[in-house]
């Protein structure tokens, strides 16, 4: 029983976090910010996923496999974030907005990186 | 594509991955008789893997680095699964009929299953992964 | 049988190996060849007698009712001991006419071949079989045409005799097939006594008649289809002498005398022989009048005495033949000396307008000879083979009461006579011009036509040597019952009068062109069917060219459209012509939809909508690969994840492939003007886009509804553990229930790797300056330099 | 209650995956559309983890484990597909607008 609570919550704070990162995808202005909720909440929404799935199922070698996936999207997804991080900051230079000195700067400052329909 | 992306992070890590994924490859190859995998799965995994090296290590040094030209392996696939499919009729049986193998005690695995057509599944595999790795390679330097 | 048929091909690799060595006189040794084939025939001959006997039944294609069957009956024989031993003759002159500097090898290799090839259509009994041959022969015609491959002629000979014989050669095989299905049989000898009323639907029959007699008209070069034989003369001209006047052009007589007891009841037999026959007896004859090349006058000849061969076998249809294979051998044995003693005298003097000749007599008496017993043969005089043959030819045409075709010999004829004198005394006599250099032929060269000429002379001055041979030869369909009596004078009747007739008349006509110089002497522009079957070729290949341009098939986007438009409508067409059998079965789906996988489908169609919205290339590779990905989840949701892994990975594969594919081109600018021109089409395409998933989903409903009663997939299921020892039957059908399909496939993959490396490569090395032609299709290569 | 839960899980991880589609659609420039693309990839690899433990099956641990690999292949291939050539960052507007964003 205690095991069926846990995959849930487990399940639900992971799909939470995956959530929130595609939410923070569509809010946060500018490319940078972007890719920094992608790497961060998803990768942890997903590999509290897979513990609920190694939960979920019990013969050992599946285990194993899971947390080699696990150990895979920990590799790959962070990795990914930081190329596309990268790619922008080198692509930007200097005309990225400074951290926000003062709320009111920024609350005003549009996203300096062009737009592409 | 001639530059790849210069981080250090990024061409450090590829290593692991490539490792990673060849490994997981191969065992889908092993085990493709009886559940998911088979040749040619394995096969484009691998393909992808090189791939995924030459994106960011740079196509002209992957040329480099591979042991044997792609296509001779590949052909060198193909031969093995003809040859598979050939033997039997010099034991006057038909083109392609296939034996297994069942052994038992064998010391570091215990009980294991294996035939012909895991040999068949390996020329596949060869193939495949030598074709996509070569079309790739010479799509890319051909910029 | 088969030492007869294949000895000459036997020899070739003798042939082949002996050549360089011997140079020259391999000819010689060529000519054992068809010595051997024709002792091996008279040996067969005797033993068997001329019975028609069908040998060696061998099934090849027993399916299709394709054998090896050969029938040796008086026909067949006739024909092959006139193939060995004008062969040996024909080698023996060819040994002497081709100097040093000739390939020997490449040309008695396809002598021999020609050889084979012609014994196998004469002795052959299945005409499936025959047809097989009878294309053979065709293409060794082709490759001794074009023997001078340097010179744009022959080339030109070649192409138009191989592509007129050959699309004659389809229809005859309609013919063959129309005949076979409705006798159930295609063996010759089995139609040759059955009678024609006990065939299922006589309405094919007639059809089948009239194809195969066209397939013969074609090869005989009979009317529509004569203007291959002079573009022919282009060979040298011992091939001029063998083929395309002693056996090959024999073929469609040959075919005529083998289906003449099979279709002679027919009333059409009777007009559409003779009249073909004879009508081009006359055309060839007016041809042969009006040129000036020596081996052209001869070749028109041979137009117009195929003519008359073919016509001879309309005449007596109601009684059975009478002697064809007299006539035959006439011709043989007339025309063979004549191109010989042409071929002597170009080869002496370089020349063969007539018009430039005269005086040759002096040079080479023993040619001089021979040429005048041929011409005399040509024209029927007494004393020749030729003389007999038309007299049989005018009283068969008096006893069927035909005088049409009686005026149209006659006619015809007197212009053989007039055109045959100009042959003969234009060249041989009268004074040599002075800018004619001529040096004598040696006496070897000279021999083989003499030898043709005496045979002509001896045995139409005593024609009962013939009458034992031709009883014998008698094939029972074919020929008429009571032995043939030949006999240098039958009395006179009404035949003698009318040849004495046309001799004077003749005479009178080679006198009247003489006078006015034989200024009138071409042929007029209308009647030369070979430049406008050029002409057709040629307007045939611009044709295509402006097609594919207009088609634009190098700019898929514009071409596209297209195809997927037509393929909308034969659809859409389908659907609603026979929409109430379509449409039945949907009432009956329900349409319960899972939350999954509705929230899947949905997706993709977002994703894809997004493909169409969005306007750069790289962008719409990203929503297409969503699209993909979504596609693949679609697989998993119906558990089947070997489909899934494979899927996602080529998607993936082909997604990175066109990356770098779009990194080749410098920039998006280059796009722009494309772009633009793509804008307006873009509603037409969603449109069709649009028509097409509709289609589609139709049909899948449609399919869905009429499943295959036993489907294989649960088989393989529980076979799959029993027989290959294996729980995953995705991958146990690929390896070893249907082991031989993935051979195939990872060949073909091989295959099609090494093509594109190929052109991959090309482009590569085009980029870099030193490749002539850049890649085929890169429409950015040919449209604008970027 | 297990059913609800995989039922919630399934909600949030499709409504995630619609954002990301959402991102893909109307992203302005060509990174964030790489960077919506990777979250799909990751929110399908969810949906699998969620079936598997819905369905008890232990098929899908390969196919999740060969999505991340190619959801990771995309992103790579498209960042040096970029990398190699930036004229294709900049803004290509509508009517014109790119020209003066080219200066």
């Amino acid at each position: 029983m205690i095991r069926e609570i846990l995959i849930s919550v487990l399940l639900l704070v992971g799909s939470l976090l995956v959530f929130l990162s595609g939410l923070g995808l569509l809010r946060f202005s500018d490319a940078l910010c972007r890719s920094h909720a992608l790497a961060k909440a998803s990768t942890c929404g997903i590999c509290l996923m897979l513990a609920a799935l190694i939960l979920a199922l019990d013969n050992d070698i599946s285990g194993l496999k899971i947390f080699l996936v696990m150990t895979f999207t920990l590799l790959t997804i962070p990795l990914a974030g930081h190329l596309t991080a990268q790619l922008v900051y080198r692509h930007e230079q200097g005309r990225l907005r400074k951290p926000a000195s003062g709320q009111k700067k920024s609350a005003e400052s549009k996203s300096s990186l062009p737009a592409d329909r | 594509m001639k530059a790849t992306t210069d981080s250090f992070l990024v061409r450090a890590l590829i290593g692991l991955v490539f490792l990673l994924v060849n490994i997981v490859s191969v065992y889908l190859l092993l085990r493709g008789h009886n559940l998911p995998g088979g040749g040619f799965i394995g096969g484009l995994m691998t393909g992808m893997s090189f791939i995924l090296l030459g994106l960011v290590r740079g196509w002209e040094e992957l040329q480099r680095e591979l042991p044997v030209p792609p296509l001779r392996l590949a052909s060198f696939g193909l031969l093995l699964a003809m040859i598979t499919g050939t033997a039997p009729m010099l034991f006057g049986r038909q083109f392609l009929t296939q034996y297994q193998l069942h052994l038992d005690y064998v010391p570091l695995i215990g009980e294991v299953h294996i035939g012909t057509p895991l040999l068949f599944d390996i020329g596949v595999f060869l193939l495949v992964s030598c074709i996509t790795v070569k079309l790739v390679i010479v799509l890319a330097r051909s910029t | 049988m088969f030492a007869v048929i294949l000895l000459p091909a036997l020899a070739v690799p003798l042939v082949l190996a002996l050549a360089p060595r011997l140079g020259q006189r391999v000819g010689y040794l060529v000519g054992a060849a068809p010595l051997g084939s024709a002792g091996l025939l008279a040996w067969l001959a005797a033993s068997t007698g001329s019975q028609p006997r069908v040998i060696l039944e061998i099934p090849w294609v027993p399916q299709l009712g394709v054998n090896l069957s050969f029938l040796i009956d008086g026909l067949s024989i006739f024909y092959g001991f006139v193939i060995c031993v004008i062969g040996v003759l024909v080698c023996w002159y060819a040994a002497e006419y081709l100097g040093r500097k000739y390939a020997h090898a490449r040309f008695y290799s396809c002598l021999l071949f020609f050889m084979t090839a012609m014994l196998g259509t004469v002795f052959s009994n299945n005409l499936l079989l025959l047809f097989v041959f009878w294309e053979l022969t065709g293409v060794a015609s082709f490759l001794l045409i074009g023997f001078f491959h340097e010179s744009d002629e022959s080339r030109r000979g070649a192409r138009q005799a191989l592509l007129v014989t050959a699309a004659t050669g389809l229809c005859m095989l309609v013919g063959i097939i129309l005949l076979g299905l409705s006798s159930g049989t295609y063996s010759l000898a089995t139609l040759a006594d059955g009678s024609l009323s006990d065939y299922k639907d006589g309405g094919w029959i007639a059809a089948s008649c009239v194809l195969l007699l066209v397939g013969a008209f074609g090869k005989s070069a009979q009317f529509p289809f004569q203007f291959w034989l002079p573009g022919a003369m282009a060979a040298p001209t011992p091939v001029s002498a063998y083929l395309h006047s002693a056996t090959m052009v024999k073929l469609g007589v040959f075919l005529t005398g083998r289906i003449f007891p099979i279709f002679h009841s027919l009333d059409l037999w009777f007009w559409l022989v003779c009249g073909v026959g004879f009508f081009t007896m006359l055309f060839g004859a007016f041809l042969a009048l009006r040129s000036n090349d020596l081996k052209a006058i001869l070749a028109y000849s041979t137009v117009s005495q195929l003519g008359f061969l073919i016509g001879a076998y309309g005449v007596g249809s109601k009684t059975g033949i009478q002697a064809d294979t007299l006539h035959v051998l006439s011709h043989v044995l007339y025309k063979g000396s004549l191109f010989m003693t042409a071929g002597i005298v170009d080869h002496c003097t370089g020349l063969r307008d007539v018009r430039k000749l005269g005086g040759l007599g002096r040079y080479m008496p023993v040619t001089a000879f021979s040429a005048a017993i041929g011409v005399a043969a040509l024209a029927g005089l007494p004393l020749t083979t030729g003389f007999i043959s038309k007299e049989l030819l005018l009283a068969d045409l008096v006893d069927a009461r035909a005088w049409v075709w009686f005026a149209l010999v006659a006619l015809s004829a007197t212009l053989t006579v007039a055109f045959a004198a100009r042959l003969f005394f234009n060249v041989f006599t009268g004074s040599k011009p002075e800018a004619l250099s001529v040096h004598r032929p040696g006496w070897a060269i000279q021999t083989p036509p003499l030898l043709l000429a005496l045979a002509a002379l001896i045995l139409g001055t005593f024609p009962g040597l013939l009458d034992g041979t031709l009883n014998a030869i008698k094939v029972a369909g074919l020929h008429g019952e009571e032995p043939i009596h030949l006999a240098l004078w039958h009395g006179f009747n009404l035949e003698v009068l009318t040849t004495a007739l046309i001799i004077v008349c003749g005479g009178g006509l080679y006198l009247l062109c003489q006078k006015s110089g034989w200024k009138r002497a071409e042929i007029p522009t209308f009647l030369r069917f070979d430049a406008a079957f050029e002409r057709g070729l040629d307007g045939l290949s611009v044709f295509s060219k402006r097609l594919t341009l207009a088609l634009r098939a190098d700019w898929p986007p514009a071409y596209l459209p297209i195809v997927i438009f037509f393929l909308l409508v034969s659809l859409a067409g389908t659907v609603a012509v026979s929409s109430s059998r379509f449409f039945e079965g949907f009432s009956a789906i329900d349409i319960s939809l899972s939350p999954l996988h509705t929230f899947v489908a949905v997706m993709i169609a977002a994703s894809l909508v997004g493909v169409i919205v969005l306007r750069r290339w790289t962008t719409q590779l990203i929503a297409l690969s969503v699209a993909g990905f979504f596609l693949t989840f679609y697989f998993v949701l119906y558990r089947a994840p070997d489909l899934a892994m494979t899927q996602i990975l080529v998607e993936s594969a082909s997604v990175v492939m066109i990356l770098l594919l779009l990194s080749r081109f410098p920039s998006s600018r280059l796009f722009r003007s494309e772009e633009k021109r793509e804008a307006k089409g873009r509603i037409f395409r969603v449109i069709l886009s649009g028509g097409v998933g509709l289609v589609m989903t139709g049909l899948v409903l449609f399919a869905d509804r009429h499943s295959h009663p036993d489907p294989i997939g649960p088989k393989y299921l529980e076979l799959s553990k029993p027989l290959a020892e294996g729980t995953n039957a995705v991958n146990t059908i690929l390896v070893d229930f249907r082991g031989f399909d993935t051979l195939g496939e990872i060949t073909v993959l091989l295959i099609a790797t090494l093509g594109a490396l190929g052109l991959m490569m090309r482009y590569k090395r085009g980029r870099a300056g030193n490749d002539p032609a850049p890649a085929p299709g890169f429409f950015l290569e040919k449209k604008r330099r970027p | 209650m297990m059913t609800s839960v995989v039922i919630l899980t399934f909600a949030l991880l499709a409504a995630a995956s619609v954002l990301a589609l959402v991102r893909v659609l109307i992203g302005p420039t060509i990174i964030d559309r790489i960077i919506a693309f990777d979250l799909v990839a990751i929110s399908i690899v969810g949906m699998m983890v969620v079936l598997s433990v819905w369905w008890k099956t232990q098929l899908f641990i390969e196919i999740m484990l060969i999505f991340s690999l190619l959801g990771f292949v995309g992103t790579v291939a498209f960042v040096c597909y970029l990398h190699n050539d930036p004229t294709k960052l900049k803004r290509v507007g509508r009517k014109g607008t790119s020209k003066k964003e080219a200066q």
